[in-house]
């Protein structure tokens, strides 16, 4: 018999012509994991809430959602209270978003068990301790007093799940528990939900839009897509053989790293378009207590070669965001030259000359950030060429003929960049950074916030302008799939030193650094019959502002000896790769 | 532009916003045609009609003040001047405001440090101490109430414009702007001072209703607008004293200055909800 | 583990008690509980807050009502205004009019119970012109021989020309004969002081429980902007019959407030009456609204330094005579001021007041013969004038000016501009007589004489703002200052008032009024022009 | 936190000299002296007293002299009030002022922010329409109108209570004017608590905290309370100024021996240095309660506090 029965489930928002969720069907027998995969819009979340009874007063309603038997469809408080924490927890998606900020983290635990008398009140601290040492905290006694803010993202994940679990709740939702989080800490807490439901035997409904996500953690799964349910079955079953084109399309725009990659396509020897040599960057932190350095970008060095695509990758902290930034002349840089087509160029964007700075644009993460929400789309394309070419007449022709090339229909040029869909509006970026001919792009997370087929259009996009025009792209992510899909070299960074800096496929082939090896390790593949990874890198990046002595790496890293404390290594090439490691000759780390 | 044009539009959407701007726009309207029709002046006394009560016949409909001034010239008069006073001692905050704002925000740095210091000192003064010194020892011209009541509001407009100035010299597209060449100016004028204008716009209409109340408290302790020349504020605060004898003297300006006062609340904090729906700036 | 006891502090259950604790602590601390009953207690509502107690330093009304209940001074007036003995029984003038002698009465004690004696007053008044003391008001004393030198630091205080001849006997010589030299001395500022303890203690002397006095009354608790109270002085010569117990002087700056504070049962008595609510009072409670006539007059003054002023009495007297004093009088204040057709009130003493040539033409006539006069100045439809009008800010100055203006407007065709300023920028302005063109100000006797109301345009008055300058005016007001016959000195008078008139440096528009809600209880209120009102002449009807 | 504190009150000194010069030039520039009157001194004496009070030195003489003195805590003799020092008459104010003026913030907080909570609580409903509406009226209608009303109705008519601050001993005498000055902060602040605490209550944090299973009013309480209030303790400051600004009127209408009245008087009468000693007791207060405003906020935000 199910646990969790949703029969004909549909929400509607008044003012929205179609359902957010529509007829949804499933269930979720006793100990099961079931995922629910979709791209943003598809309803998954609005379901989650649904059973959780946590949908706004403006949510209409209906069909039914019986827990054990019971209704939870219009049930009063009081009663989903009886269900929630007990019966069903729940884990959202941005823990730093979804804990109280002003509470201590031991507070926010110890509340839930004695608001469900779970446990005699003076027995809730020691409980809840209990829970957070569970979750893999470390030093639990001190992160109990512990405020949000003042811990890392997979940690405030962990205390998260520790949360939904201290009610030994029978199902746990988690919607998209891990997309906030660096990948190796991605691993990290889905190898903690494993292990925590082999022990309590609850019950999983993982929402995610990462076929990878699901492949390693779901039994069953169903894909959703505008509100409806598309098709159903276990994992294994649904990747084999889709039955729908929208899991098709997702399976094969599932970024993976076994695809073939980029390497060969790149003449040997090209110009070298961009040198970037021994470059640092440092911010100043704290206000009161004495100013600390942060230092972002350690020296770096780095030549980019005529329509060469160079993937900067990294988690959170590694400085390749900073690392773009300084290149481009957005911030300061403590030491080095940045030197384009053999000329140096000044530190500061601003002290640049006009034509340096037309050859080199960038494209930003968030694309609706980076478009004036006060200026037309065409206004933003043109806007380079009423810089650069206010005497020439044809502005206008030139923007029609540059929207259509990102692939923009003519007649939205008249929108504001608010009445666009998030790939509408990073293509007239795109446009934008392309319209003036650069030599150089740089691309700064680009499409880290686009689902997966748009992801795949733009990266089209931005091959097809290389072709084109022989243009050169830096490519900043922390989507290693991404990287495989599109570079020629890829440098990988932690705490803003280079780890390694190596053709696609040598890279992906035969990593030489055990960071880059831990990073390939940890990207979660979307077949469901490989096995995940059982044993993820352990520990987190260190405090930028006092990194450990020697190879910041090193503390969490399997193969570190003593040497790797005392010094930090330096980069050193090893056939056509430069690794800074000081172990590189001793260690194989090949699959 | 289009910040503004799209608040319109959004405005135009929310029927408190809309019903309050009709009724301000209409009030201003009755105040500025009113003189036109009405016969009686505001200042002129007449000693024959003393204190009369409202009535629907005789011409006073209002009624008659201790010197025999009709009431509804006065008031619409009072309105005129209240309306002017507020407005422009709004314009006068808005413009060093978001100058001064906009300034230390795109500035930044120590520049910003500097100027915010300056105003986190200003913000030490017990302001309203000098407003009435200035009252007291200069006289009470209009422009000197103006001033005053302007240096008050624009220490608020400028920490607004300042912070909204921040969150919008960080967002991507001042970035781009720069990567691609536009100039500091070019900057503030295209891209960020279009983006204030709606938050402007809203905190224009919150700080309106505030100069009314500072120009009222001004009649009030008897340095406000200088006769014969009314306001609002001054008939009010003259009602109350003969609140028991001639309750009209009171009531009638005290309603029209509290519609009036009622409609910008309610039109600023509409308009508000609607640039910045969670109320951060 | 004591995890959560820092947050549980600021939770929402444990802060709302603590408001509401907090709340009840400042309410209770402070308060003392209500004073007896038995004793007769009169609480007088006296205006703006007095700005000292001390004899040499105060000027305003306010801080003389209070100094006239502390102390006394050789004479004093009765409820009715008549002048009569107080610490002196009696005395002897010597026949030049320059020598006066007084026996002060043996009795007398100070709040200490020491006596007063002769050297207390001595010591008082070399105090008073003592430059170091910077008095302000020394109207009672510059007669005195010696007095000016002394002030202008020429002489020491010890020359000033008053004596103790013996312990109760005390002298005084003037430089010249002053025939309301008597009613000066009833002024504080000639109170005799407790040499000790003033010398001892400095300022702090008119602390309460150091202040020594020697009135009905003293000093029990001093609150600034709350209220002086005072108590009966049981040293007091004429204690048995002084009836009330204690006096509360309230500070009442805000006359509005000051007779809600009457009419909720607050105060037995207040300063004044707001005009607003007059008629209101009238009506509702007429036996308590007390006036009688003030020794004041409301005026407009011209900058007689301008020439379009100076050299133009006939435009002078056009805008007196189209003013209509009764209707402003009547109208516009009407709380029984008097319409203002000469200078010097009626009720002074020893005189008879003038009144304007046209005092009892037709409204008519006097506007045609004003519309006449306006023309013959020179000015006319095609060539009308504009004056501008300076007032301090009020309401009834306000009111006023623009009646004056509609006045002006309807019978000379005049535009007026009305300038109302602060009131010390006002005086600036006057004094300077440079941008000033008409002014209002009015003038209050500092002694029931109409020397007091004359004496202001003798040109070398600093007080004469109007620069009126008139030799045969200063020779008529010498002369009488050199008569000691009261009524021929009346005679002179009379005819420099003639003078004044005449010549219309200023317009008088009306003669103030003192207005007053006295209770029902209150016993013993007599109307004066002077508007005293001791407290040891009042009493008490019990409680019905 | 200490010495953030410490800085702060150094920071403040500037600010308080500035506020110092500034009011003097004022004072000083305005036309007339603290002892003209209708009736003009005879030189004489007008010499004698400016001597006495040392007017006939040069101003940055006058301004030197009175620094001297504030360092000293001496803010110098009153011009008019002359029995007593600038200090004296201040600090027998103070209490009267701060005790009015801390009810009224009091009497706001607890009013304000009650109505404004049920009204957050009991959104759209009539009770959240009742208190919305009052409280537009509340900030729509100025002190000046309210408070006389409030005499003539409860003092002079009912004779409930004291139409004065003086008129009574007891703590009736403190219910007007705590009232009419708590009046429109009652209006912003259950205004301002009820608009965070409705925008608390839609924050994911909150989302989570009913995922728990955790009842509303165990949410208010344990969750959304504080962060809720952080709004109303940045306008604490604002509030204190208003309530300080609002005395004059108060203290004026009910006859209360507060500092705020002082200051028209001071000025009319060219009190100059009663005037200068309140404006710079005001700058201080404010000085100081804008301390204590973001100490509290930082002790309240955790994000703040634990930078």
């Amino acid at each position: 018999m199910a646990l969790l029965d949703v029969e004909n489930l549909t929400i509607r928002y008044a003012g929205s012509a179609s359902p957010a969720v529509e007829n949804l069907s499933f269930a979720l027998a006793r100990g099961e994991s079931l995922g629910i995969v979709g791209e943003s819009g598809s309803g998954k979340t609005q379901a989650a809430l649904a059973i959780m009874g946590l949908l706004p007063a403006n949510a209409k309603i209906s069909g039914s959602v019986r827990f054990d038997d019971a209704e939870l469809i219009g049930a009063g408080a009081a009663v989903l209270n009886q269900y929630r924490a007990r019966r069903i927890a729940m884990v959202f998606q941005d823990p730093m978003a979804a804990l109280n900020p002003y509470v201590r983290i031991g507070d926010q635990l110890r509340r839930i068990l004695l608001e469900h008398k779970l446990c005699a009140a003076d027995e809730a601290s020691a409980r809840t301790l209990l829970m957070l040492k569970k979750v893999g905290l470390p030093d639990p006694e001190r992160q109990y007093r512990a405020f949000p803010h003042q811990l890392s993202g997979g940690m405030r994940q962990r205390v998260m799940i520790g949360a939904a679990l201290l009610g030994e709740p029978d199902v746990l939702i988690a919607d998209e528990p891990t997309t906030a989080l660096d990948v190796t800490v991605q691993a990290q807490i889905l190898y903690l939900l494993r292990q925590l439901r082999a022990e309590t035997k609850a019950a999983l409904l993982l929402i995610t839009h990462d076929l990878g996500v699901i492949a390693g953690n779901c039994e069953r799964m169903f894909v959703m897509d505008r509100g409806e349910m598309l098709e159903e079955g276990t994992t294994r079953q649904v990747f084999a053989t889709p039955d729908s084109d929208k899991m098709r399309a997702l399976l094969t725009n599932a970024p993976t790293l076994s695809a073939i990659g980029m390497s060969g396509a790149l003449p040997e020897g090209g110009d070298p378009v961009l040198d970037i040599s021994e470059l640092s960057v440092s911010f100043s932190e704290g206000r009161l207590r004495g100013r600390e350095r942060l230092l972002a970008v350690r020296p770096i060095s780095l030549t980019i070669q005529k329509a060469e695509t160079v993937a900067v990758v990294g988690e959170s902290g590694s400085g390749k965001t900073s690392l773009a930034r300084a290149i481009v002349g957005l911030i300061p840089i403590d030491s080095g030259r940045v030197t384009f087509l053999g000329k140096q160029l000044p530190a500061a964007v601003s002290r640049r000359r006009h034509d340096s700075r037309r050859d080199l644009q960038m494209v930003f993460q968030d694309p609706l950030a980076s478009l004036n929400p006060a200026m037309r789309v065409s206004s933003i394309v043109g806007e380079p060429l009423r810089v650069h070419e206010s005497g020439r007449k044809n502005h206008a022709a030139l923007v029609e003929a540059m929207l259509e090339q990102v692939g923009l229909a003519p007649e939205l040029s008249q929108r504001y960049p608010h009445e666009l869909s998030g790939g509408q509006a990073q293509r007239v970026a795109i446009a934008r950074a392309l319209i003036l001919k650069p030599k150089v792009v740089i691309c700064d997370e680009a499409v880290a916030a686009l689902d997966g087929t748009v992801r795949s259009e733009i990266l089209l996009l931005l091959q097809a302008a290389q072709q084109r025009t022989g243009l050169s792209i830096i490519f900043i992510t922390h989507d290693l799939a991404v990287v495989r899909q599109i570079s020629h070299r890829v440098l990988v960074m932690y705490m803003g030193r280079l780890c390694e800096l190596a053709a696609n496929n040598a890279l992906f082939g035969r990593p030489r650094h055990p960071y880059t090896r831990a990073l390939l390790n940890a990207v979660p593949s979307p077949d469901p019959n490989a096995e995940p990874a059982n044993a993820p890198l352990p520990g987190e990046v260190s405090s930028l502002l006092r990194p450990p002595a020697g190879c910041p790496f090193h503390p969490r890293c399997q193969h570190a000896v003593g040497a790797c404390s005392a010094s930090v290594p330096e980069p050193a090439a090893y056939g056509g790769t430069i690794v800074a490691c000081h172990r590189a000759t001793e260690l194989d780390l090949r699959y | 532009m289009s910040a503004l044009s799209s608040l319109v539009r959004h405005a135009r959407s929310s029927r408190a916003v809309t019903v309050c701007a009709t009724m301000l726009l209409v009030i201003a309207m009755i105040s500025l045609i009113g003189p036109l029709i009405s016969n009686h002046s505001y200042f002129a006394a007449d000693f024959d009609n003393r204190m009369l009560a409202p009535t629907m016949t005789g011409g006073h409909f209002f009624g008659t003040d201790e010197l025999g001034r009709d009431l509804l010239a006065r008031t619409l008069s009072g309105i005129r001047v209240t309306l002017l006073v507020a407005v422009i001692a709004s314009l006068v905050s808005l413009g060093i405001g978001v100058l001064y704002g906009a300034v230390a925000g795109y500035i930044g740095g120590r520049v910003d440090g500097f100027m915010m210091r300056i105003v986190d000192g200003l913000y030490a003064l017990p302001f309203i101490f000098f407003v009435i010194l200035l009252m007291v020892a200069f006289g009470r011209s209009m422009l000197l109430i103006l001033i005053a009541i302007g240096a008050i509001n624009w220490l608020d407009m400028a920490r607004i414009v300042r912070g909204q100035t921040i969150s919008l010299k960080q967002r991507a597209f001042v970035d781009a702007a720069r990567l691609i060449g536009v100039s500091t100016r070019g900057i503030i004028f295209r891209h960020i001072t279009p983006n204030l204008l709606g938050v402007v716009v809203v905190y224009m209409t919150l700080a309106i209703p505030q100069a009314i109340l500072m120009e009222s408290f001004l009649s009030f302790l008897g340095l406000g607008i200088q006769a014969p020349q009314t306001s609002l504020g001054a008939l009010v605060s003259d009602g109350v004293s003969q609140m028991e004898q001639a309750s009209w003297l009171l009531v009638i300006p005290a309603v029209a200055l509290a519609v009036i006062l009622l409609c910008f609340n309610f039109l600023g904090d509409g308009l508000r909800d609607l640039v910045d729906p969670k109320g951060n700036t | 583990m004591t995890t959560s006891t820092h947050i549980k502090r600021f939770s929402a259950r444990g802060l709302l008690p603590a408001w509401f604790f907090l709340a009840l602590l400042l309410v209770a601390c402070g308060d003392s509980g209500p004073p007896s009953v038995q004793e007769s207690v009169l609480r007088r509502g006296n205006g703006a807050e007095p700005e000292s107690l001390d004899m040499h330093n105060a000027i305003s009304t306010e801080a003389g009502d209070v100094q006239r209940d502390l102390g006394e001074g050789l004479l004093g007036f009765s409820p009715t205004g008549e002048l009569r003995a107080a610490a002196a029984e009696r005395w002897v003038i010597s026949d030049d009019g320059l020598e006066y002698t007084f026996s002060l009465r043996p009795e007398a004690r100070w709040s200490n119970g020491e006596p007063v004696t002769a050297a207390d007053f001595v010591y008082s008044f070399r105090r008073l012109v003592d430059p170091a003391t910077a008095a302000l008001y020394l109207i009672s004393v510059t007669n005195i021989e010696n007095a000016d030198k002394i002030i202008a630091g020429e002489l020491s205080p010890g020359a000033l020309g008053v004596a103790a001849v013996s312990t109760h006997e005390f002298r005084i010589r003037l430089n010249s004969p002053v025939p309301y030299f008597l009613s000066l001395l009833t002024h504080p500022s000639t109170f005799p002081l407790h040499r000790a303890s003033v010398e001892r203690l400095g300022d702090e002397h008119l602390r309460a429980g150091n202040l020594v006095s020697n009135g009905a009354y003293k000093l029990q608790e001093r609150q600034v902007g709350s209220h002086v109270e005072l108590v009966r002085n049981e040293y007091y010569w004429d204690n048995e019959n002084t009836k009330i117990d204690r006096v509360v002087h309230y500070v009442t700056p805000e006359p509005m407030a000051e007779l809600n504070r009457f009419r909720a049962g607050e105060l037995d008595m207040t300063r004044t009456i707001p005009p607003e609510s007059f008629v209101q009072m009238k009506d509702e409670r007429p036996d308590e609204v007390r006036t009688s006539p003030s020794l004041a007059v409301y005026y407009y003054g011209f900058n007689l330094t301008k020439p379009s002023f100076r050299d133009n009495p006939k435009l002078r007297q056009a805008l007196s005579m189209a003013i209509d004093r009764e209707t402003i009088a009547d109208e516009v204040m009407g709380r029984g001021e008097t319409a203002a057709y000469g200078w010097v009130p009626d009720g002074t003493a020893n005189y008879q007041p003038r009144r304007f040539s046209y005092a009892d033409m037709s409204r008519k006539e006097r506007h045609h013969t004003a519309r006449q006069l306006y023309r013959e100045a020179g000015f006319g439809e095609n060539n009308p004038l504009t004056i501008e009008v300076r007032f301090n800010t009020s309401n009834v100055h306000q009111r006023i000016a623009a009646s004056v203006q509609a006045m002006w407007k309807e019978v000379l065709g005049i535009g007026t501009v009305l300038i109302n300023e602060e009131f010390h920028v006002l005086l600036a302005n006057v004094e300077q007589k440079d941008i000033t063109q008409v002014f209002r100000l009015n003038w209050s006797g500092e002694y029931n004489d109409a020397h007091t109301f004359l004496s202001m345009f003798e040109s070398d008055n600093p007080s004469n703002l109007t620069a009126y300058q008139s030799v045969e005016y200063d020779s008529l007001m010498d002369r009488a200052a050199a008569q000691t016959d009261p009524d021929r000195r009346k005679v002179f008078l009379a005819e420099a008032e003639g003078l004044l008139l005449n010549d219309h440096p200023a317009i008088p528009i009306y003669f103030y009024v003192n207005k007053s809600m006295v209770s029902k209880r209150v016993q013993g209120w007599g109307d004066n022009v002077l508007n005293y009102h001791y407290s040891q002449h009042l009493s008490l009807a019990a409680e019905e | 936190m200490l010495r953030y504190a410490f800085a702060r009150i150094l920071g403040a000194i500037p600010t308080l000299l500035l506020v110092i010069a500034i009011a003097f030039l004022m004072v000083h520039a305005a036309p007339g002296g603290p002892f003209d009157s209708e009736r003009v001194l005879p030189p004489d004496i007008k010499e004698n007293i400016e001597r006495a009070y040392h007017l006939d030195e040069t101003l940055p003489q006058q301004f030197y002299r009175y620094i001297k003195g504030v360092v000293r805590g001496d803010l110098g003799p009153s011009y008019r009030y002359r029995d007593f020092s600038v200090s004296e008459l201040i600090a027998g104010a103070i209490p009267v002022t701060m005790r009015i003026g801390a009810l009224a913030i009091l009497l706001a907080l607890i009013v304000g922010i009650s109505a404004g909570l049920i009204a957050a609580l009991r959104r759209n409903t009539v009770l959240d329409r009742l208190v919305t509406g009052i409280a537009m009226i509340g900030i729509s209608v100025p002190v000046f109108v309210f408070a006389p009303l409030m005499v003539l109705v409860f003092a002079v008519t009912l004779k409930w209570l004291p139409a004065s601050y003086t008129g009574s001993d007891g703590a009736d005498r403190l219910l007007l004017p705590v009232i009419a000055l708590a009046m429109p902060q009652i209006a912003f602040i259950a205004r301002l608590t009820r608009a965070s605490l409705i925008d608390v209550m839609n924050s994911d944090y909150v989302r989570t905290a009913k995922a728990q299973g955790l009842k509303t009013l165990s949410i208010v309480r344990y969750h959304a309370f504080r962060p809720a209030m952080l709004p109303l303790i940045s306008y604490l400051g604002p509030a204190f100024a208003a309530v300080l600004t609002g005395s004059v009127v108060v203290e004026h209408v009910f006859g209360v021996p507060g500092v705020g009245r002082f200051l028209i008087t001071a000025s009319a009468n060219r009190d100059y240095t009663l005037v200068l000693g309140i404006t710079v007791f005001y700058a201080a207060m404010v000085v100081f309660l804008n301390l204590v405003v973001d100490l509290l906020y930082a002790f309240v935000d955790p994000r703040v506090r634990t930078r």
